[in-house]
């Protein structure tokens, strides 16, 4: 196991040491419990948002509290939920009377404590909604959406959330606009290598030299189709079509693009696929009105990458592009792409 | 032994975390093949977290009833083992033990009303029915053999070998099925063969339940 | 090969079809030839600032291209450095009357081109001042600091320089800092594995699966010591030891810290380093003014870190806080750590 | 053969090219051990690109001299493949062909004035000393052999063949050494024992000139 760790068992509470130490302006804890973690700046009246999730995602999920995005994350142990009291904890942190809305991604083990969450913070008169993230378009087919995974492009409903919030949308406005990203939002990854999880210390699963899997999730889970590695182009090809087909992408629409980079994967691969993307949205007449390119949403050492489009409207897109200013994510004012 | 009295729950609770304790690696594997291997994490860790919140509740003392210290064991574990079983499991011990809080003993009828309220607290949270490849095709079964053992006024030590044996075989017969929650569903066909990891997890526990009670029977004969 | 690829050969190229792609409106070339980047945006009167260097270390080189940092980059193939020629096109370009600072680093086949640029520049009236980045401790003794390489500290140098120029300084004022400021920065890198260059095709060396070598460059360059992979602490400890050592830091010295991925790296790994990196300076006494973890300077996809300090005066810590806006790197204003 | 006629270069390139093409392997082998694993690749390029240069230039026509398509030779060497090497034989090829812009071919004295050049302009670029372990302890021998072949008025090829010999020997002389520049350099000790990758080069460089040379003399006799 080639990392960089003192006792397994310690690596998330280390980690966010780390965090802490790093980012003590912009970030804190609350309930006495490194894993409950929320932003020091409160903007009174806001909708609070809250995400959650297992570690090994860096910078999902706790990397996108800050300004313009989000206001906690409860910290799971690596691929683990966060319990629900912690969640709650969080939730009881962020309030500022004006309700909290959830956004995490679409996996049992996060539901069940959102959920258990809900109903503790609802005892302390606590508004909740909940936006659960299901973007992962290899994880089940069309019309049985509700079993996708959430994975990387839970980016986009941060950050539009995040900024409606920030314009001082109601609860309910605000997770309007979370919907409207969710339901816009599609995702494609591909898988090289597989991650280890430290607490486990051998590789989750086995993939040959010259082997690609199309689809995998970010914790390993199975994709598509498993075959030899084709060059990028044919790989981006295969990634983006059922997206496109998904979004009704065609002559005139407009989107952002993220490509993500799974932990392993160098940033010149991600800009070999970028190449490719950008080719095939301009012969389809498709208007790219933001791109990022980088490490979203990791699974640890993972090499792999996964392609993520959402398809705007002026609403979104206004939102996409306003500004942010978390310890992961940084974007100035009047940000194009 | 026919009843399980408060003192007794340390020794319980004892074998369940050595139980999960040695299935550890055993439940990383059957995890790991249609799963993300932390079942056998998870569960280690939550048994611990249960037994010594068992034996807090017991040192301190106090006349509550015997669910008390099953209720503190279920938040003891949803804090430890956040995970889809760990969850369940909590919500399990919270729910049973909630249902024994008047309760001094368990006795057959009173581990019936604790897995009555195991189950219904699992499926509500879950959301799974009967045949989907989970924790709820052991605790079905394991239900109605109990329910049935406590209407016919059978011994607990009886009742609890007929549940074992109910549940093992409830198990074997998760093989036959399609897993449609969890991260198990994405495998689909794949998952058929397998004997699902959170029902194995279920048969554990009433399987050291039985060993606990007819252990300490032998010992008293 | 586990790369997401077309042609080998091509790989650099497309790689900047997909910076020049992602980025339009900050990144362009000069002499129609993709590998002369520049920054769109030009500032009348500025001291220009350029680099250039192989491929494969993104965000170096040409990620720091931008707003607040440097005008433009001379890209090479992977490892390899761009031409004489290359870097005299970025020069005319960025030219803006106030000459031209090169920054690059203490790689023979760099030096050798960029002096040969020089010379082309200075042929065209073009006056050229140079500094060398020389950070890594681990490459060579003290005495001998000439003969060492530049690595990821080459980053605050580029971020002193580009917020001295962006001030209004001269060329000898801009050199004068950007001599400052490398003086002061000092990296020591640690290797896990190896990385792969494309045309190549094959890992650049071998290590064991428990090894690690500490002070290894980042083309794979030799380090110090080669042995079984320790706990984080104690390999952030041995790192630390001589740049310590060499900054003399002490009681009431202030530093920027830079925590930078090799590429195959989580970025949870390089917080728990950051975690010791923290505590150690702490404990001596040393105040952290900014800190930055994440990926600076890469060897494609090789796991491994390394730590850079550089050591602040008051004029270093206001151009090393100045705010940047680059496509790999973005600072807000009054942006401590 | 004892001139190097313009129209020769042709085949010159062409034989330089297919050198460094069946080297490429070698080279990449021996950059490996203390350095970066890409001469083989570089050179491959370069010498390409020169061959490509000298025919376009030799296809122009005009009425330049053989120091022409020299120059063009390293100008497209310093484009190809801006690597150490390359930028050293780049520099070198641009010095020896000015040095030859007046001359109409190249016998034993245009030779040695080629690689005056070649190696002045090295030693000014690169800044090494005799024994450093470079490219420079093959051109220095090798310089030395050509002057007085050409102060005894040698024929070229006698010239080539000594001069080939001696480069070889030189070469065999780097392996004693320790690298002092590039990436080779902080290998140090363990430098030692190898033999230089860039003086190899060097060598390869004068071996194919010798060889073009005696080649087409057996050709002629
Ligand atoms: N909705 C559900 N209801 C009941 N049991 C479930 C449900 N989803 C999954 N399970 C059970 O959980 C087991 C997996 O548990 P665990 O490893 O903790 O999941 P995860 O790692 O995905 O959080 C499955 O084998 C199954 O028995
Ligand atoms: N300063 C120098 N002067 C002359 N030759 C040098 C110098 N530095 C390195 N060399 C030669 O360059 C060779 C390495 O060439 P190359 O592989 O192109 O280097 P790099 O890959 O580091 O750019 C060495 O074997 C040595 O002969
Ligand atoms: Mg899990
Ligand atoms: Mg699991
Ligand atoms: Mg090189
Ligand atoms: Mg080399």
């Amino acid at each position: 196991m080639k990392k960089f760790l003192n006792e397994p068992e310690a690596f998330v509470d280390e980690m966010l040491e780390g965090i802490y130490a790093a980012h003590p302006q912009q970030l804190t804890y609350v309930a006495d419990d490194k894993r409950c973690l929320v932003s020091v700046a409160r903007q009174p009246g806001k909708v609070g948002l809250a995400t959650g999730g297992g570690s090994g995602h860096l910078p999902l999920f706790l990397g996108y509290v800050g300004r313009g995005m989000l206001d906690g994350c409860a910290v799971g142990g690596v691929f683990q939920s966060p319990s629900a009291q912690q969640m709650f904890e969080v939730t009881k942190a962020i309030d500022q009377g004006a309700g909290v809305l959830y956004i995490y991604g679409n996996y049992t083990g996060d539901i069940l404590n959102f959920d258990m969450a809900t109903e503790l913070a609802e005892m302390e008169n606590i508004r909740v909604l909940s936006v659960v993230g299901n973007d992962d378009v290899a994880s089940s087919v069309q019309g049985e959406e509700h079993k996708r995974r959430g994975v990387a492009g839970i980016f986009f409903v941060y950050k539009a959330a995040g900024a409606a919030a920030e314009e001082g949308m109601s609860l309910d406005e605000v997770t309007r606009v979370a919907d409207k990203a969710r339901l816009a939002t599609r995702t494609m990854g591909v898988a090289l290598s597989s991650c280890i999880v430290p607490e486990v210390g051998h590789a989750t699963f086995s993939i040959g030299e010259r082997e690609m899997e199309i689809g995998m999730g970010i914790h390993g889970e199975p994709g598509i189709r498993r075959g030899p590695l084709l060059p990028a182009d044919a790989v981006v090809d295969e990634m983006l079509k059922p997206i496109l087909a998904e979004l009704q992408l065609g002559q005139g629409s407009e989107v952002a693009v993220l490509v993500n980079g799974l932990g392993g994967t160098p940033q010149e691969e991600l800009y070999v696929m970028y190449r490719r993307i950008h080719q095939v949205l301009g012969g389809q007449g498709v208007q790219v009105a933001q791109v990022h390119v980088g490490e979203f949403a990791t699974a640890m050492e993972m090499a792999g990458a996964s392609i993520s489009l959402i398809k705007l409207d002026d609403e979104l897109k206004r939102l996409i592009t306003a500004p942010a200013d978390t310890p992961f994510f940084r974007q100035h004012p009047q940000a194009g792409r | 032994m026919d009843r399980i009295g408060k003192p007794e729950l340390a020794g319980l609770f004892q074998r369940l975390r050595e139980v999960f304790s040695q299935q550890r690696e055993a439940l990383i594997a059957l995890d790991g093949k249609v799963g993300d291997s932390d079942l056998g994490i998870t569960m280690n860790k939550g048994f611990i977290a249960a037994h010594e919140a068992v034996l807090a509740q017991l040192a301190a003392g106090g006349t509550d009833g015997i669910g008390k210290p099953l209720q503190m064991a279920g938040m003891a574990i949803a804090k430890a083992a956040p995970s889809t079983m760990g969850t369940l499991t909590a919500t399990g011990f919270m729910r049973g033990g909630k249902a024994l809080l008047a309760a001094e003993a368990i006795g057959t009828a009173e581990l019936a009303a604790f897995w009555r309220a195991y189950h219904d607290g699992v499926v509500e949270r879950g959301k799974a029915k009967p045949g989907d490849k989970t924790l709820v095709d052991v605790l079905g079964p394991l239900l109605q053999s109990l329910e049935a053992s406590a209407a016919a006024g059978l011994p607990l030590r009886e009742a609890l070998v007929q549940a074992e044996a109910v549940a093992a075989q409830a198990l074997e017969a998760t093989k036959t099925m399609t897993a449609q929650h969890g991260k198990a569903a994405v495998f689909r066909e794949k998952s058929v063969g397998l004997q699902d990891a959170g029902a194995t997890v279920g048969h554990l526990i009433i399987q050291a339940m039985r060993d606990h009670v007819v252990q300490a029977h032998e010992g008293q004969s």
